[in-house]
């Protein structure tokens, strides 16, 4: 009863969140200068021309009404035609999703083993040489702009060396393994520091804990309490935060996505947003939102899982 | 009254002679680059606007410490001046949403009710979207520019402080010194900025570091993508995307404001790191 | 000093114990030269202050001090000699030769970890169980140290058991590869008295059906008297004083063994200083039917949000000049009252009266007058005060807010309060955290006084502190209350203190007062059975 | 641990693809060639745009009743034979046999649906050059007649333009625009859709019912959408493309001398020019926008921004296109004259706000430039960079000082081009400048009429040598197209018209 509970209270302060987000998308969007029936249209359409599109889009309809045409399409699950290309948001989001949700997932696969094992070293060997260079390492790859390793890794892996391709998503499983393992890394590189710096802080700050004392006063050996006791209360800190970092990754991909010339759903957000396409920057921003609330509560719920204390 | 003899506890608190190594190499990166940005029409050979259409792409050496760029420029001036914007973005790009944050996470922390509530609510919602992305978008509507880019991250950035600062006064104002206090007929206002935050500010201080460095990578990002400062301001990330279709004949365009990008962020890094560890907060 | 120690059949056997910690300067030295023993069966005490090394003892015994520490002298276990013995070999003894218990039974079980899977853990480490014959045996050992429905209690988290639950599954863990010695550092601190009488019964029984040897270590003479069968008196890392437990307390011979008897609640003489005060009609302060309700949060859908009654209907009256002690265990609503009074929690009904005149609780910010007139000190000397203010900028404040005295008395006012809670002023440009608890503790009084109040709360002031500075304090309230004719509320859970300081007292449990009147009658012929088992629980020298 | 074994078998698979996808590495199939872009294929309805990437699409789709052949020249298309009438006001058609891909035949038909909504549909952008259009009658199935409102010389021209490429009546009916130009569009051009992923790449295969025998020469194509000039490039040397759009002027040097691809600079109908707002001050004086010429070093300009891979522009028209005025000067970089014109004018002092779209290197490069000469003649500048859309936005409503721009002419008749660039009665104000002078309007008009190539030439001449003499535009250069193509191919190039040579182009074995 009380899990249920705690997941339909998570579920219902969803939905007041994603209207505001619709309204505050929406706001912005008129606030935004730019006709975007001129901007696909261009400068050599007539001004007949533009009248017409203005027109089929209902773009001289008030705000509010153009907001309510489009939220009760969204409801019935339509979130309207790009401007620009024409065909369904929804389509061109399926079709855009898959590369930024297996790039996620790469990164994540990716960076979660390192930053695991070289978080425990830090914290294992705090104050040692092995600390002070994973330490190290973890500023340098904060601080390096994302498009300036790109960039490097470009010209050495792909083209001096040419293991990796350079753009693109690939056939298959493999293929994209393949293809997005540079964009992976690139991202990795940025998030791994990021990991590691917290489960290092939240490992020693757990392996001073009391139970600690206790378990060693139990005869526990060092190693079973640090994979039975430390790690698992350590991980919950961190396990917040990966929360946080993959939904900053979903959108955070832009880029990346740049750089790599990957079909992917940050491209088709900076797209639209140069070209004023609203339906997209619409649907892809309720896209967004959902994701991030879907990946909050998904966090909440495994840190419940770890974490008894969590829905008591 | 042999109790009086002074204890020394191991409590939070500032100790500033014991400052972190970390922390005093950072200081020294930060402050340097300060410096340079605060001096440099005087450290610098050259005005880093004046083109001279007779000496493009010129290597380092003899044309100036780091070259020129494609219309002339000397580079290492444009990287000194480029301190200036960058810093003041990281500066500003702080400050601006650390203060709205931590008034809007101080009073919602504090007073609760239907205001904390709505507070969140929009908290949620702006974190729900994805931060380069709004601040592109808000870019991209306000037009390019520093001020403009200071604004975008303005509105992006204050709920990281709001929630911060918020969950610091939730347990602060139920410390008994605040209740103390709250005994002595105070006002509350008062005592929510001259108890409750100063007490609320370790763990803001130290994010703020690394937000700094965000704030400064989302800049050059942006520059990068060419929704940056507007010509022809020099900034870092602006100055390594003008590099870019030089890169094979002149590397020197991109290269230095890319190391002066990752030299300051390292500074940073490292100021956060020590401020966490002297703050004992964890980051 | 060297004590001789005799025959050579002890199970344990310190000598010329020392523990010094390598720190940025000199090295600190926590134990020097302690020489004790314990002989199989042997229940050992261990008394001591913060700070006079007790605790560094028992973690040197079990190996369990810091790299930093360096260790001198000898431990021998059995004949075995444990200083310098190689880590293994140590673990593999740690827990089923020799086993420990902490003060703090929430922080020393881990969070995520079910309480049957904690005690069963020794047994799979030591004695290579099968899980599955480790949780029975688990729940066997969770039913020795009497936790009732130990099947369920063993799948429970450590956050849904009672403090003194938690106490008992920590026993259950220690004891559960039937070790030969148990050290026990203050296990019963952190608990309310009723459950404190409750886990030392278990540890005498354990004493007395394992034959399982016990040092104890606690800063609580009374409970060491009453459960051990010699003593250690330690000081300032030093041994000043050992013998059988009886004749210690009795004929202590060491002058700081003398004070630290002294110091005990029971014996004060506080009372017999205080002036004697009339019972009027018209008190000073009246608590009128004051209840004071908590909204705990929803747990479904439908359910409503239900109330805890943390107040309930609860009448009691302060005369002028009077100390009236408030009694109860943790949850008891003792503080609430007090918040209540303050204007710190908003009282759902009732109304608190000042000199027949009512305060509209939770409106007292606007009505200065009675603000002035009430003040109260708080229990956590260090929390009590904000960190980043100096003892001068904490006791200043009100001064300069309410406009007490003109600015350029200042300095001196803060001279006279400081000189009133007999603090040395030349600590007056320090910060909490360069202070000991107990001059944190006459900050925070001095900042009371300085409204120069006619009524002082004291909410658990003392039960943070040593013994002997509790006395210090209480000497000092008492001093305040007869030169100022302070009227004072002391609210604590130590009985054998209230009754040493109070004139009435009123017994709170669950949000009621249980029965009220004067602190001797109350105490000695006590008409309640709460407050019969209360008194029951408390040990006594 | 598990996480270990995760992570081997992480590094294992990653190792595994390596080796997996060296067995047929990208673009080694010979039968396609891919082709990188940074602009995009927005719509596949060639009424629809005239964003370049589009431009770049539509020819290979849909085929037009002419084409033009290697050298540029005008040659007959989906149309076998026409007829023009004596008043030069009727043009008869004849259709070859030609099927579009979906097997059913090219009719009359589908050729009057096809000019009938350029010239009526209001979101249709190519209307204007067709308005003068009255009617067009399908003779018979392969026979189609276009009347005229008045003779018009480039109307053949027109014709050839890729916007006007012929689509089919029946399928655009059948399931209306929206689905007939978004999933799997009937063309009649050389290439039929297999896919397109908008915002990523439009993946072509050879229309079998292709009129021309022997083409497309390949199997087919894919246009790839890759935004960053680099990531093309890597694509390319990496083997990835066959081709890249926009290599950069920066790089084309060093990349010609490396050898590792090739660079050919084609010629384009392209002009970069300065767009002057002649509604406000201060460039409604003439004075100050000849000084503004006057003042510029477009040599120099030239050498920096474009690395002299194109000439300095001498008039407001390309110079790829029929009877530029070769042997104009143009404006001399002459700062004496400049000042003074502007000590004339009295304009010193004035602040211009430079708008530029981003973003755009070369543009930003301009802008710096400009600041900077402008600077000598004491105009003051401020450069604006903003996106795109806000860029057109301020243009076309005329909320500017000073643009850089450019444009490109989809054919060799300065017909359209100069109604674009300098007819201040033709709908866009002379390109938003309100430049405006009835003379040229008039000899413009006068020239489409013209059907002696001779007196064309003079009439165009004439608004060429008045415009840039009035400054309509401060024409800065005529660059070339800039791609890079890998030597593994044969065939491929791009037309003054932004046009791919797609179905000539083939691997080499």
């Amino acid at each position: 009863m009380t899990r249920a509970y705690w997941l339909l209270q998570r579920l219902t302060q969803l939905l007041p969140v994603l209207l505001g987000i619709s309204v505050i998308c929406f706001a912005l969007l008129q606030m935004i200068p730019g006709d975007p029936a001129r901007i696909i249209l261009g400068s050599r359409a007539s001004p007949e021309a533009v009248a017409a599109m203005r027109d089929r889009l209902g773009l001289d309809q008030p705000a509010l009404q153009q907001y309510l045409t489009y939220m009760s399409k969204v409801i019935r699950g339509d979130f309207g035609e790009s401007i620009s290309y024409k065909v369904p948001v929804s389509k061109l989001i399926l079709e855009h999703a898959p590369v930024t949700g297996f790039l996620a997932v790469y990164v994540i696969a990716l960076a979660v083993p390192i930053a695991l094992i070289l978080g425990m070293l830090a914290a294992r060997y705090r104050g040692t040489w092995v600390d002070h260079l994973i330490r190290m390492l973890s500023v340098l790859g904060m601080t390096m702009p994302v498009f300036w390793l790109a960039i490097l890794m470009l010209r050495l892996f792909s083209i001096d060396l040419g293991w990796f391709p350079v753009s693109g998503y690939g056939q298959g499983f493999l293929g994209h393994l393949h293809h997005l393992f540079l964009p992976a890394v690139s991202i990795s590189i940025w998030m791994i520091p990021v990991l590691v710096r917290n489960l290092r802080a939240s490992i020693v700050q757990q392996s001073v804990a009391d139970y600690v004392l206790a378990g060693r006063a139990k005869g526990l050996t060092e190693r079973h309490i640090f994979t039975h006791h430390i790690l698992k209360n350590a991980s919950l800190p961190t396990l917040n935060l990966f929360g946080v970092l993959v939904a900053y990754l979903i959108g955070g991909t832009v880029i990346v996505e740049l750089v790599y010339a990957l079909p992917g759903l940050g491209l088709l957000m900076f797209n639209a947003i140069l070209g004023r396409d609203y339906p997209i920057i619409q649907g892809l921003t309720l896209f967004y939102a959902l994701a991030t609330v879907v990946i909050t509560l998904v966090t909440d719920i495994l840190s419940g899982l770890i974490d008894p204390r969590v829905k008591a | 009254m042999s109790e009086q003899v002074i204890e020394m506890t191991s409590r939070p608190g500032v100790q500033a002679d014991e400052l972190p190594l970390n922390l005093k190499i950072g200081m020294a990166v930060v402050i340097a680059w300060v410096l340079l940005a605060v001096l440099a029409p005087w450290v610098t050979p050259a005005d880093p606007n004046a083109l001279d259409l007779d000496n493009v792409l010129q290597p380092p050496g003899a044309a100036g410490l780091m070259g020129t760029d494609q219309v002339g420029r000397d580079v290492f001036t444009r990287v000194v001046f480029a301190a200036r914007i960058d810093l003041w973005i990281g500066f500003a790009g702080v400050v601006l949403p650390l203060l709205i944050g931590v008034t809007a996470g101080l009073f919602s922390g504090y007073f609760g009710g239907a205001a904390d509530a709505l507070l969140m609510r929009v908290v949620d919602i702006t974190l729900a979207f994805p931060f380069f992305v709004l601040v592109l978008a808000i870019v991209a509507a306000l037009g390019p520019g520093v001020g403009n880019l200071i604004i975008a991250l303005a509105l992006v950035g204050w709920v990281s402080y709001a929630r911060l600062v918020r969950a610091e006064v939730m347990v602060i104002r139920n410390a008994e010194y605040i209740q103390a206090v709250r005994t002595l007929g105070f006002n509350r206002f008062y005592i929510l900025f001259r108890h409750v935050m100063p007490n609320a500010m370790a763990p803001v201080i130290v994010y703020a570091m690394t937000d700094m460095l965000l704030v400064i990578l989302a800049g050059a990002g942006l520059g990068f993508i060419g929704l940056g400062v507007q010509p022809p301001t020099a900034e870092w990330g602006a100055m390594i995307a003008d590099g870019q279709p030089y890169i094979e004949e002149a590397w020197w365009i991109s290269l230095f404001p890319g190391l002066a990008a990752i030299s300051f962020g390292i500074g940073l890094s490292l100021i956060g790191d020590g401020l966490a560890r002297m703050l004992r907060v964890s980051n | 000093m060297a004590v001789a120690i005799g025959s050579g059949d002890a199970l344990l056997r310190v000598r010329d114990l020392g523990v010094a910690f390598a720190g940025q300067g000199a090295p600190v030295t926590a134990v020097n030269n302690a020489s004790f023993e314990l002989h199989a069966g042997e229940v050992l005490g261990i008394v001591g202050e913060s700070g006079s090394g007790k605790s560094v003892t028992l973690r040197a015994i079990m190996g369990l001090l810091p790299a930093t520490a360096s260790i001198t002298g000898s431990v021998r276990f059995d004949g075995q000699e444990i200083l310098g013995m190689d880590p293994e070999s140590l673990r593999q003894m740690r827990g089923r030769s020799l086993s420990m218990i902490f003060q703090n039974p929430s922080s020393h079980l881990d969070p995520l970890m079910t309480i049957g899977r904690q005690v069963a853990e020794p047994l799979l480490q030591h004695e290579k169980m099968r899980p599955a014959k480790a949780r029975e045996s688990a729940i066997k050992i969770l039913g020795e140290v009497r936790i009732d429905r130990p099947e369920q209690r063993a799948a429970n988290y450590p956050h849904q058991l009672s403090g003194g639950m938690k106490q008992r599954a920590m026993i259950a863990s220690a004891i559960a590869c039937r070790p030969r010695l148990l050290l026990a550092d203050e296990p019963t601190t952190a608990l309310d008295v009723t459950v404190q009488a409750h886990i030392l019964a278990l540890l005498a029984d354990l004493n007395r059906s394992r034959g399982l040897s016990m040092v104890l270590v606690s800063h609580d003479l009374a409970v060491i008297a009453q459960v051990c069968d010699r003593v250690v008196v330690m000081k300032d890392g030093e041994v000043v004083e050992q013998g059988a437990a009886g004749k210690l307390v009795t004929t202590p011979q060491h002058p700081y063994t003398q004070r630290l008897i002294e110091s005990q609640p029971g014996r004060l003489a506080a009372v017999a200083a205080a002036p004697t005060v009339a019972i009027t009609d018209s008190p000073l302060l009246e608590i009128r039917n004051l209840g004071v309700q908590f909204r705990l949060p929803r747990t479904g859908l439908l359910r409503p949000k239900a109330l805890l009654k943390a107040v309930d209907d609860v009448s009691i009256g302060l005369q002028r000049g009077e100390t009236l002690g408030i009694v109860g265990e943790s949850g008891s609503g003792k503080s609430t009252v007090a918040r209540a009074i303050m204007g710190l929690e908003t009282p759902a009904q009732g109304d608190v009266l000042l000199d027949g005149r009512s305060i509209r609780a939770g409106r007292l910010a606007g009505q200065p007058d009675f603000r002035r007139r009430i003040q109260m000190a708080f229990q956590n000397p260090f929390d009590s005060l904000n960190p980043r203010f100096t003892v001068r900028q904490t006791i200043v404040e009100p001064l300069r807010k309410h406009r007490l005295v003109p600015a350029d008395r200042f300095d001196a006012r803060v001279a006279e309060l400081m000189a009133l809670v007999e603090l040395d002023p030349r600590l007056a440009d320090r910060k909490p955290g360069q202070l000991s608890g107990g001059q944190c503790q006459r900050v925070g009084i001095a900042r009371a006084l300085a409204m120069e109040p006619e009524i002082l709360i004291a909410d658990e002031i003392t039960s943070a502190l040593d013994v002997t500075i509790q006395a210090q304090i209480i000497e000092l309230l008492n001093r305040l209350r007869s030169q100022t004719g302070l009227s004072i509320i002391f609210i604590s859970h130590d009985l054998a203190l209230v009754r040493s300081f109070c004139h009435r007292v009123a017994v709170f449990e669950a949000g009621r007062v249980v029965e009220a009147g004067n602190v001797e009658k109350v105490l000695s012929e006590p008409q309640h059975p709460y407050t019969q088992t209360l008194i029951a629980s408390v040990p006594e020298l | 641990m598990r996480i270990s074994v995760m992570f081997l078998a992480l590094m294992l698979t990653s190792i595994g693809s390596i080796a997996s996808a060296d067995e047929s590495p990208p673009g080694s199939r010979p039968d396609i060639i891919r082709i990188a872009s940074g602009s995009r294929t927005l719509t596949l309805d060639p009424t629809r745009s005239w964003n370049s990437g589009d431009i770049e699409t539509f020819g290979q789709l849909y085929s037009r009743l002419f084409r033009r052949d290697q050298a540029g020249n005008l040659q007959p298309g989906l149309a076998e034979r026409w007829e023009m009438s004596a008043d030069a006001r009727t043009y008869t058609f004849h259709l070859r046999d030609a099927r579009f891909s979906d097997g059913t035949p090219i009719t009359a038909d589908d050729v009057r649906f096809t000019l009938l909504r350029m010239r009526d549909d209001p979101e249709a952008l190519y209307s204007e050059p067709v308005s003068g259009v009255v009617d067009v009658v399908a003779v018979d199935q392969r026979t189609v007649r276009v009347m005229l409102a008045e003779p018009n010389v480039p109307f053949l021209d027109t014709l050839e333009v890729c916007f006007l490429g012929i689509t089919s009546r029946a399928d655009v009916e059948n399931r209306g625009p929206g689905k007939a130009f978004t999933e799997h569009p009937v063309t009649s051009g050389p290439y039929r859709v297999r896919e397109w992923k908008p915002g990523d790449r439009l993946v072509l295969e050879a229309n079998p019912y292709y009129w021309r025998e022997g083409f497309p020469r390949n199997g087919g194509a894919e246009l790839i959408e890759v935004i960053d000039a680099n990531t093309r490039i890597a694509m390319l040397l990496a083997g990835e493309v066959d081709a890249i759009r926009q290599l950069g002027w920066s790089r084309a040097e060093s990349f010609r001398a490396q050898g590792k691809v090739s660079v050919p600079l084609e010629p384009a109908n392209l002009i970069w020019l300065i767009l002057l707002n002649h509604a406000q001050p201060p460039f409604d004086d003439l004075r100050v926008r000849q000084a503004a010429a006057l003042a510029l070093d477009r040599q120099a300009m030239a050498r920096v921004v474009l690395r002299n891979l194109g000439r300095v522009a001498n008039t407001t028209m390309p110079a790829s296109l029929d009877h530029h005025l070769a042997d104009f000067p143009g404006w001399p970089y002459d700062l004496e004259r400049a000042r003074q014109l502007m000590a004339e004018a009295g304009a010193a002092g004035h602040e211009v706000v430079i708008n530029i779209a981003a973003p755009s290197p070369q543009m930003e490069l301009i802008g710096l430039i400009l600041q900077a000469q402008w600077a000598d003649i004491g105009l003051k500048t401020r450069i604006v960079k903003m996106d795109q859309g806000q860029e057109v936005q301020r243009l076309m409503d005329g909320d500017y000082n000073a643009s850089i721009n450019w444009w490109y002419n989809e054919n060799p008749d300065p017909d359209l081009a100069l109604r674009w660039a300098v007819c201040g009665s033709c709908g866009n104000r002379a390109y938003y400048t309100n430049y405006s002078n009835k003379e040229v309007d008039r000899l413009i008009a006068e020239a489409a009429r013209e059907p002696d190539p001779a007196l064309r030439r003079v009439l165009y001449q004439r608004v060429q040598r008045i415009s840039t003499e009035e400054v309509a535009q401060i024409p800065l250069f005529y660059p070339p197209w800039v791609n890079a193509y890998s030597h593994a191919i044969e065939g491929l190039g791009m037309t003054p018209a932004l046009q791919w040579t797609l179905e000539n182009a083939r691997h080499l074995r």
